[in-house]
């Protein structure tokens, strides 16, 4: 089983886990004055606010409610009062705005009465699998899908093996790495959890091999537990990714356009396997989350449990501040993390990291001609051919990228990593996923429209049937009572 | 910070390793150097003044071509065009006139990369492809072959009668030009007469590796290039694919038919340590641009190169063929990018999802 | 072997269109789309194959017989023109997608000087009929490969930002003579 | 010279002839092209290309007297798709008009329905004496409420770019 481990392309980028290697994650950060909880933290639809504004809320009380089933609950993260529902600046490199609830926090930090189970595997998995939906519970690595609906799909197949991503392949995060040092009874108490309700056969941890403390303390803590397998695989990027992740493990693949679940794995993140676990032993919705402060530029990085909701300012005021400006400022990692367009976005789900680092860490240049080197092509993971990807979408022949993988993309960065001329492969995907995603959507509504038209037409003429229906009703009746009115006369 | 300027609007990843295009292309220069030096020493100071001109006039061509499309000359950082200056001159007689070093330069940077659009955009090898066009143009001055004269010797022109004959105001001696090997043995080959005999009686493994043979510069010491090659293999510069598969097939074509008749076809070694083929396999077929970027590919190219230049070398009219079989798989490059792609994750060989049986629960 | 030789010098050493300059409307025409370029060079040598077939019959047992040898050029044009029809018709059933590709170009093989030059030759050079139907295969093989290579070519300049003045023509015309030098390594071979 | 013009004759004859026998046999029908891009085009006889509707914007269209891109409601995906099926080469077309949205001004609206009525997608709902509101996703900017409406409320503006349509832009080109 231990053969496996290999995966194609991928790169090997300075990792920066060093600078906040030996710290404990920080867990009194001062509470936050203002806490702003978007309702879109997750993959699929906003949910949809349960207050309104002048509303008292407590610690862990549901304030938002997921709208359908791909959605995800909102809980507030510390008791205050709710002073508005409206715009923030989005955690989005756009930097537009997005909805989100406001509370000024009473600082009782009061928490609402929960629900504790005490013996969870006692229970029925579909009930465990409402609770971890009721805690607003989505993929923690940065993926965001809702995970009571990963749960869900899973019980409908046949999963022969639940990996626990372990293999925080992102340079510089350890929010993981941390997680499963300290709180590695959680995390493998989580990762049984999980297999209860989706009835895998078989659990493995997941573990990139330079994180020997981490290994370490999850093989003692699921020594007692026979079913959990501690399982090292090897340092590089993107191991990270699921479906490299399950290569490494499994030795196969997904075929393209299925999923996990169609080859029998099931795939969760340590940190979402933490957080059911707090969810299911304690009742506790998610309302933090840990958080990797590092870079270049800030004084001492550290991980830091934050509350969702505070704003990145005050991690970095937790670390001490920043040394310098920095030349990015990012949300997760520097491989996929994204930019964050103002210090007063608030902690979301999904983010696993705030990054400020120096120019040097990032060796950005500008831009030069594609020497078609095929770099890109060996650092792929997935066997497409980026520099034909970009090319073609450089000049909006979108049919030929796709041709060339763009579908097939997981946008790692790898490419974009290792392009001696530093063009920026990642963006000229993203910009041609966006495009093909516009047209397929004013697709849609060009087919809606028609099916509205014809809609429309079958309605007027199923009216005009009526009135003339009706018209000749009126006038039969009016005969025959005329003709009638002639017989009696 | 707090506004999103069109600078802060960067996509992932946020990162970088080292790599740069111009530290690539010095590195390849710096591969070179040894086997440059050498051929320098060997050839004296004409063949400074060509190595130094070729070079000059594909710098100056590139910055005027840069100049007249109103780009940047910051472009001239990027050291590609001393790339195939370099390349191309080590690839021309070491006592190439001056005019036609100039317009090898020329013709290389203008019509061989700058027609294209610059770099990373020409289709054909502009070294190689100067080299073949100024053969066929000037086939005289491109096959004027002079006998190995280390500076310091003798037989070596003093550096004023260099200038000379670099200049074209005096002619080279007599008894100094004369065919390289794999000329006399093209030539023992159409006259009808055995090259066994030739090879006998004028090659020797050593020598020819060491190189104190007629030649290009690329062509004398196949030894040094070689070693500047395995270091760029070591520096992950080059892959070994294109190296491998084009040496490999040249010397399995040249092993098997010179087993079926070693009067006509030359050996395996003769083949591999003449006619600048370390200098091609290394350094001209390996070229980026002009190859195809997926290891299938690459492999196939390769292997196009090697039977291409045993072709033509085994029956074709020109002694050396690198530079035509280079060309040749060039101009097959597109072709085979498009068609040898590597098999991408979850899919087959033609694209089609993997076949799976769903893990789904039948109920 | 003797066939195995000419069918080779055809195709690469004396390739009809880099080495004698034949069929090169067609070439810069319809060589800026990889797949129209192989269906052109599919349809090229369907009519070069069987028109040098056609044209060998009626030389030999039309033209000579009756003494009416000066009727040559004239009768072949009718011959070709006719093959092209035919194959226009074909290519129509068989593949509309192709057929719209080829657009003006299929009918236009017609006028291709390849095609009627390789009739010609095939008397000039007193070529048995089944020496004229490997010359018209090897020709009509070396230009579907021509046409390939160039298409392949092309669709990469397409990419490339070629300076204004040479975009389009020029830069393909230079290509082509370019490919030609290269070809030119072949010579000597037979 | 008699034999001359007896042979071409007899050439042309026979070589018509399997000319006409091949036409019989490998005969295509061809489908009219006019309906094909009417079947393409949304249907909804906005008039916004300025046609007076779609059957009539497809005949300008495949006669070559209208562009491609002339529909706003069909977006860059029906523009391409028409493109490629007309053979019109996509960069010599110029700025394809903007999708635009209807919007009430909620402030003047009476509810007198008469937008609601004109309204070809249903896109606006409400009822009598009641405020009418525009269902984005239906609404294909047409300007038949705006025309119809009698308080002048309704405006046609841009879709706005929100978190859900933002994508990235084109990088710029080395």
């Amino acid at each position: 089983m231990f053969g496996f481990g290999k995966i194609r392309g991928g790169v090997h980028p300075e990792t920066h886990k060093d600078l906040t290697a030996g710290r404990s994650i920080l867990q009194q950060l001062p509470l936050p004055r203002q806490l702003h909880m978007p309702l879109s933290q997750h993959a699929g639809v906003a949910a949809t606010p349960l207050v309104g504004v002048g509303d008292r809320v407590l610690k862990g009380q549901l304030i938002a409610r997921a709208a359908g089933s791909m959605s995800a609950n909102v809980h507030a993260s510390s008791s205050g009062v709710v002073s508005a529902i409206g715009p923030i600046v989005a955690p989005h490199p756009s930097g537009l705005p997005a909805t989100a609830i406001t509370i000024d926090t009473d600082g009782e930090d009061r928490w609402v009465t929960l629900e504790p189970i005490t013996d969870p595997f006692s229970m029925d998995p579909d009930t465990l699998a409402a609770r971890v939906e009721a805690a607003g519970i989505v993929g923690m690595g940065g993926a965001i899908f809702p995970a009571a609906v990963k749960l869900r799909q899973g019980r409908r197949f046949e999963i022969q093996t639940l990996i626990v991503n372990g293999s925080e392949c992102e340079p510089y995060l350890t929010c993981d790495d941390h997680l499963m040092q300290e709180r590695a009874e959680a995390v493998v108490d989580g990762a049984r959890l999980v297999r209860h309700i989706i009835e895998a056969y078989r659990v493995v941890i997941a573990v990139e091999d330079n994180k020997p403390d981490a290994f370490a303390a999850l093989t003692k803590a699921a020594a007692p537990h026979g079913m959990v397998e501690v399982m090292t695989v090897p340092t590089q990027y993107p191991m990270g990714s699921a479906k490299q992740l399950i290569q490494a493990v499994t030795g196969r693949e997904i075929p393209a356009g299925q999923r996990s679940n169609d080859i029998g794995v099931l795939v969760h993140n340590v940190g979402t396997v933490f957080a059911i676990q707090q969810a299911l032993r304690y009742g506790r919705p998610l309302i933090s989350r840990v958080v990797t402060v590092a870079g270049g530029c800030v004084q001492s990085p550290h991980n830091v449990e934050a509350l969702l909701g505070t704003p990145l300012r005050e991690l970095i005021a937790a670390c001490d501040g920043l040394k310098g400006s920095p030349a990015r400022l990012l949300m997760g990692g520097p491989m996929m993390g994204q930019i964050v367009p103002a210090l007063d976005t608030p902690v979301i789900k999904g983010c696993t990291g705030l990054l400020a680092l120096t120019q040097r860490e990032v060796n950005a240049h500008a831009p030069a001609p594609c020497i078609r080197c095929g770099r890109c092509v060996d650092a792929c993971p997935m066997g497409l051919v980026p520099l034909e990807m970009a090319r073609h979408s450089g000049v909006d022949d979108f049919e030929h990228a796709q041709e060339y993988g763009l579908r097939d993309c997981i946008l790692c960065g790898s490419c974009a990593y290792v392009c001696p001329s530093h063009i920026p492969l990642v963006q000229y995907f993203e910009y041609a996923k966006g495009e093909l995603k516009e047209r397929k959507q004013s697709e849609q509504k060009q087919e809606y429209t028609k099916r509205l038209i014809s809609e429309r037409a079958a309605r007027l003429e199923q009216e005009a049937a009526a009135k003339a229906a009706a018209k000749a009703a009126k006038k039969k009746k009016a005969r025959k009572s005329r003709s009638r009115e002639s017989a009696e006369s | 910070m707090n506004t999103p300027s069109e600078l802060a609007l960067r996509a992932s990843p946020h990162a970088h390793d080292r790599s740069r295009v111009d530290r690539i292309m010095l590195q390849v220069c710096l591969a070179l150097t040894p086997a440059t030096l050498y051929g320098l020493y060997l050839f004296g100071w004409p063949a400074l003044f060509t190595f130094i001109t070729v070079c000059l006039s594909a710098v100056l061509t590139e910055a005027l071509c840069l100049w007249l499309q109103g780009h940047s000359l910051n472009r001239l950082r990027d050291a590609s065009a001393l790339l195939t200056g370099w390349l191309l001159a080590m690839s021309m007689p070491p006592w190439t006139p001056w005019w036609l070093a100039v317009s090898a330069g020329f013709f290389a940077m203008a019509i061989g990369k700058h027609l294209y659009g610059g770099l990373g955009q020409n289709i054909f090898n502009p070294a190689m492809l100067a080299r073949v066009a100024l053969l066929i143009s000037f086939p005289v001055q491109m096959t004027t072959w002079v006998q190995v004269a280390p500076l310091g010797t003798e037989q070596a022109p003093g550096l004023l009668h260099s200038l000379a004959i670099f200049l074209g105001t005096d002619t080279i001696p007599d008894g100094y030009t004369g065919a390289t090997l794999l000329g006399a043995a093209k030539a023992a080959a159409n006259g009808g007469s055995p090259v066994s005999e030739l090879v006998a009686g004028q090659y020797s493994l050593g020598q020819a590796f060491v190189g104190n043979t007629r030649g290009s510069l690329g062509e004398t010491s196949e030894l040094l290039v070689l070693l500047g090659g395995l270091w760029l293999l070591r520096a992950r510069i080059i892959s070994w694919h294109i190296p491998l598969a084009m040496l490999a097939t040249l010397l399995v074509l040249a092993a098997v038919f010179h087993s079926i008749d070693d009067s006509v076809y030359l050996g395996p070694w003769f083949h591999l340590t003449s006619g600048g083929v370390m200098l091609g396999a290394f350094f001209i077929a390996t070229d980026y641009v002009t190859s195809p970027s997926t290891v299938a590919g690459k492999l196939v190219f390769g292997a196009g190169c090697g039977l291409v230049m045993f072709l033509i070398r085994s029956w074709g009219g020109f002694p050396e063929a690198v530079g035509f079989a280079v060309l040749f798989m060039n101009a097959l490059t597109p072709l085979i990018d498009r068609t040898l792609r590597p098999r991408v994750y979850g899919r087959d060989r033609r694209g089609k999802a993997i076949h799976n049986v769903s893990a789904r629960k039948v109920n | 072997m003797d066939y195995l030789l000419l069918f080779i010098s055809t195709v690469l050493v004396n390739n009809i269109v880099l080495v004698k300059f034949l069929g090169l409307c067609p070439l810069m025409g319809v060589s800026n789309n990889l797949s129209a370029a192989f269906g052109m060079g599919l349809a090229t040598t369907f009519v070069l194959t069987l028109s040098a077939l056609a044209s060998w019959i009626i030389e030999h047992l039309l033209l000579v017989p009756l003494n009416i040898e000066f009727l040559r050029i004239l009768s072949f044009i009718l011959i070709i023109a006719a093959v092209v029809q035919f194959t226009e018709a074909v290519v129509r059933k068989t593949s509309p997608l192709l057929h719209k590709n080829l657009g003006v170009f299929l009918p236009l093989i017609t006028t291709n000087c390849a095609v009627l030059g390789v009739a010609l030759l095939n008397v000039r050079e007193q070529y048995t009929l089944i020496q004229s139907l490997v010359f018209g295969m090897g020709s009509a093989l070396g230009f579907s490969l021509v046409m390939v290579i160039f298409a392949g070519l092309r669709e990469r300049i397409a990419l490339a930002n070629v300076p204004a003045t040479f975009a389009g023509a020029p830069v393909s015309l230079v290509t082509a003579g370019l490919l030609s030098l290269v070809f030119m390594g072949f010579s000597g071979m037979i | 010279m008699f034999t001359a013009t007896l042979v071409l004759t007899i050439l042309g004859l026979v070589l018509g002839w399997l000319l006409g026998l091949a036409a019989r046999l490998f005969a295509v029908e061809e489908n009219p092209i006019v309906n094909e891009v009417e079947a393409m085009l949304p249907g909804s006889q906005c008039g916004q290309c300025g046609f007076p509707g779609c059957g009539a914007a497809a005949e300008a269209m495949v006669a070559g007297t209208a562009a491609v891109n002339c529909c706003p409601p069909g977006g860059r995906a029906l523009t391409e798709s028409l493109a490629q099926l007309l053979d019109v080469d996509l960069n010599s077309l110029g700025d394809a008009p903007v999708p635009l949205l209807a919007s009430i001004e909620e402030s003047l609206c009476t509810g007198c329905t008469k937008c609601y009525k004109a309204c070809p997608t249903d896109a606006i709902v409400g009822a009598t004496k009641q405020l009418h509101a525009v269902i984005p996703q239906a609404c294909t900017g047409c300007s038949k409420c705006k025309d119809v409406c009698p308080e002048n409320c309704i405006s046609l503006n841009p879709e706005p770019v929100t978190l859900g349509t933002w994508h990235w832009p084109k990088p710029e080109a080395a």
